[in-house]
C-alpha cells in the first residue's frame, strides 16, 4: 500500500459526499427505466433525502471546523479522485438542494403526466433533467479533481440545454442551440487548460496542484483558457449572448434552476480555480480583469433589463447584471489583505441570495404568465391586486436584487462595498452603487404598473401552493440578510488564505 | 533463412506499395467514376494483401498471423460490397439523367 | 529492415494521401468517398508497417477495428449519398 | 533527420491539411468526408504516440460513429433543402477570428514546447497498483478501477444525451420509433454484408472487449464496434430502430451505469470504500461491469445517431 | 524534433483551425465539425503529455490516455445532441440559423435580421 499523507487522507463522514452524488445519479437511471409517472415520484421522493444529506454534510463540517474528505475507490490522489466539502461547498449544497426541491414541487402542476397516457415527453425529460442538474451541481461543489469536475461540467451542460427547449418552439430551439455551442466551447477550453496543468504537474487534484503550482507559462495559459471557458458557461459579459433567450424561453421551473443555480456551477468552479488551485500566481491583473468584466456586466445587464418589454426577459437580463456582482469577489477577496474576509463573504452571499431571489422571481413570473396569458409588463395594470402573493414574492426578490436592506442582496453588496472601500478600490464601489440604482429602476418597472388600478381578467387563478413556494424562496433571500457572523466564519472553512491572516 | 524471409518481406511490401501507387494514379487520372472504382478495388485487394503477406513472417505468433489475415479479409468484404453499391448507384444515376 | 518498413509506410501514406485530391476535386460525392476508402486501406497498411517497425503492442486489434469502421463509414456514405439524390430517393422512399 | 522523423513530419502536414479542408470546404458533404479521412489519419498519429487504446477509440467513435452521425444528418438536412442559407461572415470578422485563432495556437504551441522537464507522470503509481486489479492494460485499470468514478459519471452523461435527443421529438410521436436509418429497399450487396460482415464484426467487438483487460481494447471500443454492426443492420433495413418506449431498450441503455453504480455503492459492504473492489476479486468484477458497459454503449451510440422518435407508436 | 513536440504543435494548430471555423462558419453543423477539431487538438495535448510521461516499463502515462478516451465519448454525445437540435430546428423553421429572430413559420422569403 502507498502511504497516504495526512493532507490527502479521508475524514470520518466523508462517505456522505459520495452518497450525495449517487442519490440523484441513481434517480436519473431509475426514472429513465421506470418512465412515466414513476419519474416524477422518484424525483420528488429523492429531494427530501438529498436535502437531509446536504444538511448532514454541513453539520459535520460545522462541528469539525475542517473540510470533509473522501477518496473514491480508497485511492488517494494523485492516482485516485478525492471529494472535498469545505464551507462554501456546504452552503452551495444546501442551497442547491433547497432550490431544486422548490422547483420540483413547483413544477408538479406543469409537468404531471396526463391521465390518458402512460408516459409523455416533456414530463419524463423534465424529471430526469432536473435530477441531472442536481447531480452535476453536487459534484461541482464537492469535486476535488479538475478532470472529474470536467465530467461534471459536461453533465450540467447535457442537463441544462434540453431544459431550455422543452417547449419545442423554434425560438427555444435556437436559444438551446446557441447555449449548447457556447457551453461546448467552454468545456473544450477548460479541458485544454486541464491538459496543460497535467502536463506541468502530473496531477489534477486541487490540493496537490495548489502545493505545486508556480507561475510557469503553461500555468498562465491554462488559467486563461480555463477561465475563458468557464466565463462562457457563466455568461459573463462579453460571452453572455446565449443567456437571455435561453433563460427567458425555458419553462418557469427550469428558468428558476438555470438562472438561480446552473450559472453558479461554472462560477463556483472559477472561484475554485483562482482561489484554491492558482493562489500562487502573482499579480492582481487577472483578478482586476475579472472584476472589470463583472462591472461591465452589471452596467450592461441592468441597462438592458430596463428596456425589456417582457417580464421573463427582464429577469433574464437582470441575471446578467447580478452575475457581474459575483465576479467582484476576484479583486476583493484575493491575496492576503485585511479586507478579503469581507470580499469573500460578500461574493458568496451574493451567490446565495441571488440563487433564492432569482428562483423566486422566475417562479412568480411563470405564475403570472399562466394566470394572465402573457408577461408583457405594460399590461400588468391591476395585476397586483388580483395576485398579491405573487407580486409580494417579486417585490421581495427585487429587494434583494437592488440591494436594499433587509435582504441577502443588501448584505452581499454592503460587504463588497466595505471591502472595496478598505482596499481603496473605488471603481467597484461606484459601479455597485450605479448597479443598485439601475436595479431599483427595473424592479420599479415591474411593480409600478401592477400596483396601479386596472381591470384585469385572470385566465385561471394561481395555485396557492405554488405561490407559497415562490414566496418562501423570496423570504429566504431576505432572511439571508440577517445571517450572523458565525455564518461568515463558516464560509472560511477550508480556505487557505484565511488561516494566513492574524 | 532469415535473409530469405527478409527478401520475401521486402518483395511483397514493395509490390504492395506499387499497387497502392497504381490505385492512386488510377483514381486521379481515370476519366470517369466507374473506371476509378475499378482502380480503387485493385489497390484495396492487392495492395493491402501484399503488405499483409510481407508482414506475416515478422508476426510473433500464429495468432498474430491469423489476425493479420483477418484484417485483410475484413477489408475485402465491405470493400467489395461498397464497390458494388457505388457501381449500382452510379449506373442508376446515369440512367436517370 | 525497420527503416525499409517505415519508408514503405511513408510511401503508401503519401500516395493514398495524394488520392485525397479527389476529395478536393470531386466532382461527385462518390469520387470523394472512394478517395477516403483508399485512404482507409492505405492507412491500415501503413499502420501495420509502422507498428511492426516501432513495436507498439496490440496494433493488430486497432487495425481490425479500423477495417470494420472504415467499411461502416463507407456504407453510411453510400446510403446517405443516394438518399441525397432527389431522383432516386423519391422513387424509392415514396 | 531519421526516416521516422520524416514520416512523422509528413503525417503531421497531412493531418493539418485535411483538417484545414474540413474547415474550408464549401459543401457540407465534402467537409464531412474530409473529417472521416482526418479521423483515420489521427488514429495513425495516436499509434505514433504509443496510444493504441486511444487510436481504437478515435477510429471507432471519434471518426467512425461521429462521421456517420454527421453524414446521416447532413443528408437529412440536404433532403429538406436550404442548407447553405446562413450568410457567411464578413472579411473583418474573418480577420479578427484568424488573429484570435493564430494567437491561441501560437501561445499553445510555445507552452507545449516549454513544458517542464523531467515530465511528471503517474505511470509508476499506476503500475504499482496494477497487480491489485489483476489487469495488464493500465489504461483499462485507470478507466474501470482508479478513476472509475469518472467513467461511471460519463456513462450517465451518455444516458442524458439520449434523454436530451429524445426530448426533441414532437409530442404526438412520443413512445414511437426514430426514423429508419436506411432507404426503403435495401440492395443486394448490403444484405450480403449483413450476412458476412456483421457476424464477423460482432466477434471482433467481443474480442476487443475481452482482450481489453490485458491488451489495447476494452468496453468503449468493443461496444462501439458492436454499435456499428447494429447500425449496419439498421441501414440495410433488416431491423428498424426500436420504439423509445420499449422497456428492453431502456434497460439496455442504463445497464452499464446502473451496474457500475450498484457495484460502486456495494464497495463499503465488501469491506472497502465506495468504488473499490475486494482484493482478489477485482478482475472478475471489472469484467462483469464492462460486459454491461459494452451492452449500453452498443445500444446508446446507434440511438444517438438515429435521433428523436419520428413515428407515432400506434402505427 | 521528437514526435511528442511535433504532435503538440499539430494539436495547437488544430485548436487554432477549429476556433477559426467555430467563429467564422455560419452553419451550425459546420460549427460542430469545428468544435470536434478543437476537441481532438485538446486530446492530442493530453496525448503528448501521456507520451512524455513514459516511465516504469510503460511507454506512456495511462492516466491522460484514459482521460482522452472519456473525452472522445463525451464529445460524440455532444455532437449527437447538437445534430438533433439542428435537425429539429430545420424541421420547425425550414432553415438552420443561429439568428435569434427566427421566424416561427417556414419562411417564404429570406428573412434575416436587418
Amino acid at each position: 500500500m502507498i502511504e497516504t499523507p495526512p493532507a490527502l487522507a479521508g475524514t470520518a463522514g466523508g462517505s456522505l459526499l459520495v452518497l450525495a452524488i449517487l442519490l440523484p445519479s441513481a434517480g436519473i437511471l431509475l426514472s429513465f427505466v421506470l418512465g412515466g409517472r414513476f419519474a416524477e415520484r422518484v424525483a420528488l421522493g429523492l429531494t427530501p433525502i438529498g436535502l437531509a444529506t446536504a444538511i448532514a454534510i454541513a453539520i459535520l463540517v460545522w462541528r469539525s471546523r475542517a473540510p470533509l474528505v473522501y477518496n473514491v475507490a480508497g485511492l488517494p490522489p494523485p492516482l485516485g479522485i478525492a471529494l472535498r466539502a469545505d464551507g462554501i461547498s456546504c452552503v452551495m449544497l444546501v442551497t442547491a438542494a433547497l432550490v431544486i426541491a422548490a422547483a420540483a414541487f413547483y413544477a408538479r402542476a406543469s409537468f404531471a403526466t396526463p391521465e390518458n397516457v402512460s408516459e409523455a415527453r416533456a414530463p419524463l425529460a423534465f424529471w430526469i433533467l432536473i435530477q441531472a442538474v442536481w447531480a452535476a451541481l453536487t459534484i461541482l461543489f464537492v469535486g476535488g479533481d479538475l478532470f472529474n469536475l470536467y465530467v461534471a461540467l459536461e453533465l450540467l451542460t447535457f442537463a441544462a440545454v434540453p431544459l431550455v427547449c422543452l417547449a419545442g418552439k423554434p425560438e427555444t430551439l435556437v436559444a438551446a442551440l446557441r447555449y449548447l455551442l457556447f457551453a461546448l466551447f467552454g468545456s473544450v477550453f477548460y479541458l485544454l487548460g486541464a491538459a496543460l496543468l497535467y502536463g506541468a504537474y502530473g496531477t489534477l487534484d486541487i490540493v496537490l496542484l495548489a502545493e505545486r503550482v508556480r507561475a510557469l507559462p503553461a500555468v498562465w495559459l491554462a488559467a486563461g483558457l480555463m477561465t475563458a471557458g468557464l466565463l462562457a458557461k457563466t455568461a459573463l459579459f462579453p460571452l453572455h449572448l446565449w443567456l437571455p433567450p435561453a433563460h427567458a424561453n425555458a419553462p418557469a421551473a427550469a428558468s428558476a434552476v438555470l438562472s438561480g443555480l446552473v450559472v453558479k456551477g461554472s462560477f463556483f468552479l472559477t472561484v475554485r480555480l483562482w482561489f484554491y488551485v492558482l493562489p500562487a500566481l502573482p499579480g492582481a491583473a487577472p483578478e482586476a480583469i475579472l472584476g472589470a468584466l463583472g462591472s461591465a456586466a452589471i452596467l450592461f445587464g441592468s441597462v438592458l433589463a430596463l428596456r425589456q418589454p417582457r417580464l421573463k426577459l427582464l429577469i433574464a437580463y437582470s441575471t446578467l447584471a447580478q452575475i457581474g456582482y459575483l465576479f467582484l469577489i476576484f479583486p476583493l477577496a484575493s491575496g492576503v489583505h485585511p479586507w478579503i474576509a469581507d470580499g469573500w463573504s460578500g461574493g458568496m452571499m451574493q451567490t446565495l441570495s441571488h440563487a433564492f431571489a432569482k428562483a423566486a422571481m422566475f417562479m412568480s413570473a411563470g405564475l403570472l404568465a399562466e394566470s394572465l396569458g402573457h408577461d408583457r409588463i405594460a399590461e400588468f395594470a391591476g395585476a397586483g391586486r388580483v395576485m398579491p402573493a405573487t407580486f409580494f414574492a417579486l417585490g421581495l426578490g427585487g429587494l434583494s436584487l437592488m440591494g436594499l436592506p433587509p435582504s441577502g442582496g443588501f448584505a452581499a453588496k454592503w460587504l463588497l462595498l466595505r471591502a472595496s472601500a478598505a482596499a481603496g478600490q473605488w471603481p467597484w464601489a461606484i459601479v455597485m452603487l450605479a448597479g443598485g440604482l439601475l436595479g431599483a429602476g427595473y424592479v420599479y418597472r415591474i411593480l409600478a404598473p401592477a400596483l396601479t388600478d386596472g381591470a384585469i381578467v385572470l385566465k385561471a387563478p394561481p395555485q396557492r401552493s405554488r405561490e407559497a413556494i415562490a414566496l418562501a424562496l423570496a423570504i429566504v433571500a431576505v432572511a439571508l440578510g440577517f445571517a450572523p457572523q458565525s455564518f461568515f466564519d463558516f464560509l472560511q472553512i477550508g480556505r487557505a488564505a484565511a488561516s494566513a491572516l492574524p | 533463412m532469415s535473409l530469405a524471409l527478409d527478401l520475401f518481406t521486402l518483395a511483397a511490401i514493395g509490390a504492395g506499395a506499387f499497387f497502392f501507387f497504381a490505385g492512386t494514379v488510377g483514381l486521379l487520372r481515370f476519366p470517369d467514376s466507374l473506371t476509378r472504382l475499378h482502380a480503387l478495388t485493385k489497390a484495396d485487394n492487392l495492395g493491402l494483401g501484399l503488405v499483409v503477406l510481407g508482414l506475416l513472417p515478422r508476426s510473433g505468433s500464429l495468432l498474430d498471423a491469423l489476425r493479420l489475415i483477418a484484417i485483410w479479409a475484413l477489408v475485402q468484404l465491405p470493400g467489395a460490397a461498397t464497390a458494388q453499391l457505388i457501381g449500382r448507384a452510379l449506373s442508376r444515376r446515369r440512367a436517370a439523367e | 529492415m525497420n527503416d525499409v518498413l517505415l519508408v514503405a509506410a511513408g510511401f503508401i501514406l503519401l500516395t493514398v494521401a495524394a488520392g485525397l485530391i479527389r476529395v478536393l476535386r470531386g466532382p461527385g460525392d462518390f469520387d470523394r468517398m472512394m478517395a477516403v476508402q483508399l485512404l482507409g486501406t492505405g492507412g491500415i497498411a501503413s499502420l501495420l508497417l509502422i507498428a511492426s517497425a516501432t513495436t507498439v503492442a496490440g496494433v493488430e486489434d486497432v487495425a481490425l477495428g479500423l477495417a470494420l469502421l472504415a467499411a461502416f463509414a463507407s456504407i453510411a456514405f453510400v446510403n446517405s449519398a443516394n438518399a441525397g439524390d432527389p431522383k432516386s430517393s423519391e422513387a424509392e422512399d415514396g | 533527420m531519421s526516416i521516422l522523423q520524416v514520416l512523422d513530419l509528413g503525417l503531421a502536414i497531412l493531418v493539418l491539411a485535411v483538417a484545414g479542408w474540413t474547415i474550408a470546404a464549401r459543401e457540407l458533404f465534402a467537409s464531412v468526408v474530409g473529417y472521416v479521412a482526418y479521423g483515420l489519419l489521427l488514429s495513425i498519429v495516436w499509434i505514433r504516440l504509443y496510444a493504441p487504446d486511444v487510436a481504437l477509440t478515435e477510429a471507432a467513435i471519434g471518426s467512425g460513429v461521429t462521421g456517420v452521425l454527421l453524414v446521416t444528418s447532413g443528408a437529412r438536412l440536404k433532403r429538406a433543402g436550404n442548407v447553405e442559407a446562413a450568410e457567411p461572415s464578413g472579411p473583418s470578422q474573418r480577420f479578427l477570428a484568424a488573429a484570435l485563432a493564430v494567437l491561441v495556437a501560437a501561445a499553445l504551441a510555445t507552452v507545449i514546447l516549454l513544458l517542464p522537464e523531467p515530465p511528471p507522470t503517474l505511470a509508476p503509481e499506476a503500475g504499482q497498483q496494477l497487480a491489485a486489479t489483476g489487469l495488464a492494460n493500465p489504461v483499462t485499470a485507470v478507466l474501470i478501477a482508479y478513476r472509475s468514478f469518472d467513467t461511471m459519471l460519463e456513462k450517465i452523461v451518455l444516458v442524458l444525451a439520449v434523454v436530451g435527443v429524445w426530448s426533441l421529438a414532437p409530442d404526438r410521436v412520443w413512445g414511437g420509433a426514430p426514423a429508419p436509418l436506411g432507404r426503403a429497399r435495401p440492395e443486394g450487396p448490403l444484405l450480403f454484408l449483413d450476412q458476412a460482415l456483421v457476424p464477423l464484426g460482432i466477434l471482433v467487438g467481443i474480442h476487443i472487449f475481452w482482450v481489453g483487460a490485458d491488451e489495447p481494447g476494452g468496453a468503449f471500443q468493443g461496444g462501439a464496434i458492436l454499435a456499428a454492426m447494429w447500425m449496419i443492420v439498421m441501414i440495410s433495413r433488416l431491423t428498424e430502430p426500436p420504439r423509445v418506449g420499449a422497456r428492453w431498450l431502456r434497460l439496455a441503455l442504463v445497464a452499464g451505469p446502473a451496474v457500475f453504480l450498484a457495484v460502486g455503492l456495494a464497495g463499503p459492504g465488501m469491506g472497502g470504500s465506495f468504488f473499490a473492489y475486494p482484493a482478489g476479486f477485482a478482475k472478475p468484477i471489472i469484467l462483469f461491469i464492462e460486459a454491461f458497459m459494452v451492452l449500453s454503449i452498443a445500444a446508446t451510440l446507434p440511438m444517438l445517431v438515429a435521433g428523436p422518435p419520428r413515428r407515432s407508436p400506434e402505427r | 524534433m521528437n514526435v511528442s513536440s511535433l504532435a503538440g504543435l499539430v494539436g495547437a494548430a488544430l485548436v487554432g483551425l477549429g476556433l477559426y471555423g467555430l467563429i467564422v462558419n455560419p452553419q451550425p453543423l459546420r460549427k460542430i465539425l469545428a468544435f470536434n477539431l478543437i476537441g481532438s487538438g485538446a486530446f492530442l495535448v493530453f496525448g503528448i503529455v501521456a507520451r512524455r510521461g513514459a516511465a516504469a516499463a510503460f511507454p506512456f502515462d495511462p492516466v491522460p490516455q484514459a482521460m482522452v478516451i472519456t473525452g472522445i465519448v463525451v464529445a460524440f454525445a455532444a455532437s449527437a445532441l447538437a445534430v438533433a437540435l439542428i435537425l429539429r430546428l430545420q424541421e420547425e423553421t425550414g432553415k438552420v440559423t443561429l439568428d435569434p429572430d427566427v421566424p416561427s413559420k417556414p419562411p417564404v422569403t429570406g428573412a434575416s435580421n436587418p
